[in-house]
């Protein structure tokens, strides 16, 4: 199999993607949809929290969705920064909207469903506010792209506002939970993944969780193809304007 | 066929609304950037064989 | 102790400007960097400065040796001519701030702030700038704009003093100095060729 | 580098802005939290720290965008980085001037303002101790966003959107620090975090602000 630095040149990457693209794209809808449909349509009411345990499916996915898209952001920028490694930059910059959405997805289905115990529509709890740190992380991501307009110094600035940011990201989510300790409420509400949730909401939650990841692959994919295309057409503009 | 929800109808289906929404809505914005840059793209090309 | 370059390409913003340019200068020369607006005169320059990394080819150069000056001066408008000159002497570690003002001779605005000065004044306080730093290799970019002829005579005269003393100075401009004695190279022939699609390489190449 | 440093200094007292900006702001801001928040004292003891802290913060954010905008004007970034001196130790020196024009003024004026916001006694030796170690770190911190928004068209707006998520943590474990010490709750870990913050800061982005700067006078 051809070494990951082959995709380094973005002739390859647009080719492989021309057919990896729509299956990843089909897969993604197939395997959310049963995983939702499967969690929202056959899994019996929680004794305690009744219907409510069915926001699992959709605030669990997007939750790890989140922080992995910032992770997957981080090693991208690591690459561009060690290789000068074009895709990967160019990558980091598609997946930054599709973590930015998943994140408000978890912040909106965790406010929801800690709702009915916490009794308001936002409750500052540590987690839910660790992602909405994590969310202004990636406004300032995204913000910083648009703000420049020559894209190798883009990619620099935005790979070690990546990497700093990763680190601040960490410390606000320690601080986050070390400044609400005043606010204390039941940890049997977990919004961890995998804590004791028995076997009837493990299978469809794992099935929405590949469904999301797939959801990620497939818009970064597309959106790092779109992000090619728009290099491609401002260096021929470019070539355009020297010759 | 809706499964009784039971006191939190309005909060699960909220969610569930809503997620999708914002699932839809960045597909969308992916597909019509996709769209516009692909076009934009086209343009200069035939225009660049045009002057070749 | 001199500077030789081999087969240097350089970009800017992405756009291969020069390519395969060679030069080298030995101590007690002067050399021109002549050619049109644009075609690489200050990116050359930056890249020999260190400023902005090569895409290709070698520099060398004798180490901590270059003094490079801009088209802005770099003069804070509310600090003093003196002022100016004795922080830069303090940061290159070298005195003679006195000297310099006298060779350039600003004696009579010594103590003025900057942002009273005409253009030409402070240009020839970024040059004095230069005398301070007492570096032996000068990088100037455009060094006599908005500079009279005297100024121009008096610009050529430091720099003929500047190279008797063993300096070097490479000077991008397309206004006549006045130094007869400088070698000329002009930049027109290493002007990057459109780049082959395709090509590996600078940035951009790999999207074309 | 001592000499950029007291340029800077000298910058600072002569362009007359540098020192008035930041405390100007604080003071506006304590004058207004309790016009907007009300007078009864209960409620403004409980949130006096709080309101320091990000007036401090905020005054800190003000003044971010003067340290690199004025050398990338007149070109003398260009000529401090081809100078001897590390490009490392001149983002160090801007950050130092940075916080002695801002953030010690902000320390000096803080017990002032408590008194204003009706701060519980034991508490301001708190907040004085808290703004002295955790304000270099919004200094180092903020030339780091200085450095990353340098050569933009708007970079003021930017720049606040990317500083303030990263003063977040300084941000919590001071105004902690405070409010634990007016309750007369154990301070020590609140303390230990700050400085720790500020350490690790103040020691490493340096050279994340150098390198940026670098890329920007590419």
């Amino acid at each position: 199999m051809s070494s990951f630095w082959e995709y380094a040149n973005p002739r390859k990457f647009m080719r492989t993607t021309n057919w990896l693209l729509p299956l990843v794209a089909a897969a993604s809808v197939v395997v959310t949809a049963t995983g939702l449909i499967w969690g929202f349509f056959f899994t019996p009411d929680d004794f305690r929290q009744g219907s409510t345990v069915k926001i699992i499916f959709l605030h669990v996915p997007a939750a790890l969705m989140a922080i992995n898209a910032w992770i997957m952001m981080l090693v991208a920028s690591l690459v561009w920064v060690v290789r000068r490694h074009h895709v990967s930059a160019l990558a980091a910059k598609a997946a930054a909207p599709v973590g930015l959405v998943m994140t408000l997805i978890a912040l909106f289905t965790g406010a929801v469903w800690g709702q009915p115990m916490w009794g308001t529509w936002w409750a500052w709890d540590p987690r839910l506010t660790s992602f909405l740190i994590l969310f202004l992380f990636y406004l300032g991501y995204i913000a910083l792209w648009a703000a420049i307009d020559d894209p190798d110094t883009g990619a620099d600035l935005t790979a070690v506002l990546c990497l700093v940011g990763t680190v601040f990201a960490l410390l606000s989510r320690y601080a986050a939970f070390f400044w609400s300790q005043g606010l204390h409420q039941g940890a049997s509400l977990s919004l961890q993944p995998g804590t004791r949730v028995d076997w009837a909401y493990k299978a469809p939650l794992y099935v929405s969780m590949s469904g999301f990841v797939l959801i990620f692959v497939a818009l970064v994919l597309a959106g790092t193809r779109t992000e090619i295309r728009a290099r491609r057409m401002k260096a021929l503009v470019a070539r355009e304007r020297m010759a | 066929m809706i499964p009784d929800l039971g006191r939190y109808a309005s909060e699960v289906l909220s969610a569930y609304v809503v997620s999708l929404a914002l699932l839809a809505g960045v597909v969308a914005w992916y597909w019509l950037r996709a769209r516009a840059v692909r076009s934009q793209l086209d343009q200069v090309e035939q225009r660049q064989e045009r002057t070749e | 102790m001199e500077i030789r370059v081999e087969n240097l390409a350089c970009a800017r913003g992405g756009v291969p400007l020069l390519d395969a340019l060679s030069l080298s200068v030995q101590p007690g020369q002067a050399l021109i960097l002549r050619g049109p607006n644009g075609c690489g005169k200050t990116t050359l320059l930056r890249t020999l400065a260190g400023l902005q990394p090569a895409l290709a080819g070698s520099i060398s150069l004798p180490p901590d040796a270059i003094a490079y000056a801009a088209h802005a001066d770099g003069l804070k408008s509310t600090l003093s001519v003196r002022e100016n000159l004795a922080f830069w002497a303090a940061v290159y570690g070298s005195g003679g701030v006195d000297a310099a003002v006298a060779r350039m001779n600003l004696s009579a605005l010594a103590d003025r702030a900057a942002q009273n000065l005409s253009a030409g004044q402070k240009r020839r306080l970024g040059l004095a700038r230069l005398l301070v730093t007492g570096r032996p290799v000068w990088m100037l970019d455009e060094p006599t704009v908005s500079l009279d002829a005297a100024s121009v005579a008096l610009f050529a005269d430091v720099v003929r003093g500047h190279l008797a003393a063993g300096g070097m100075a490479l000077i991008a401009t397309h206004i006549d100095l006045g130094l007869p004695e400088a070698q000329v190279l002009d930049l027109g022939p290493f002007r990057a060729r459109l780049p082959a699609p395709g090509r590996g390489g600078s940035f951009d190449e790999a999207f074309l | 580098m001592i000499a950029l440093l007291i340029r800077d200094l000298r910058l600072a007292i002569r362009a007359g802005g540098g020192f008035g900006l930041g405390l100007a702001f604080f003071l506006i801001l304590a004058v207004l939290v309790p016009l907007g928040v009300g007078p009864q004292p209960a409620v403004l003891a409980a949130i006096a720290p709080g309101v320091l802290w990000v007036g401090a913060l905020l005054a800190c954010l003000l003044s971010l965008d003067r340290i690199f905008a004025l050398d990338w004007e007149d070109g003398s970034l260009d000529l401090l980085a081809t100078a001897p001196i590390p490009l490392e130790a001149v983002v160090t020196i801007k950050a130092l001037a940075h916080w002695i024009t801002t953030g010690l003024p902000l320390v000096l004026a803080a017990p002032v303002l408590g008194v204003l916001l009706n701060l519980s006694a034991d508490a301001f030796g708190w907040l004085v101790l808290s703004l002295l170690v955790g304000t270099p770190a919004l200094s180092v911190i903020g030339t780091f966003g200085a450095a990353l928004t340098v050569g933009l068209k708007r970079g003021g707006l930017l720049l606040s959107l990317l500083v303030l998520p990263l003063y977040i943590p300084t941000l919590v474990f001071g105004a902690e620090l405070v409010s634990r010490g007016a309750a007369g709750l154990t301070t020590q870990t609140a303390l230990l975090l700050l400085a720790g913050i500020t350490a690790g800061a103040v020691a490493i982005l340096p050279f994340a602000s150098a390198a940026v700067i670098r890329i920007n006078l590419r």
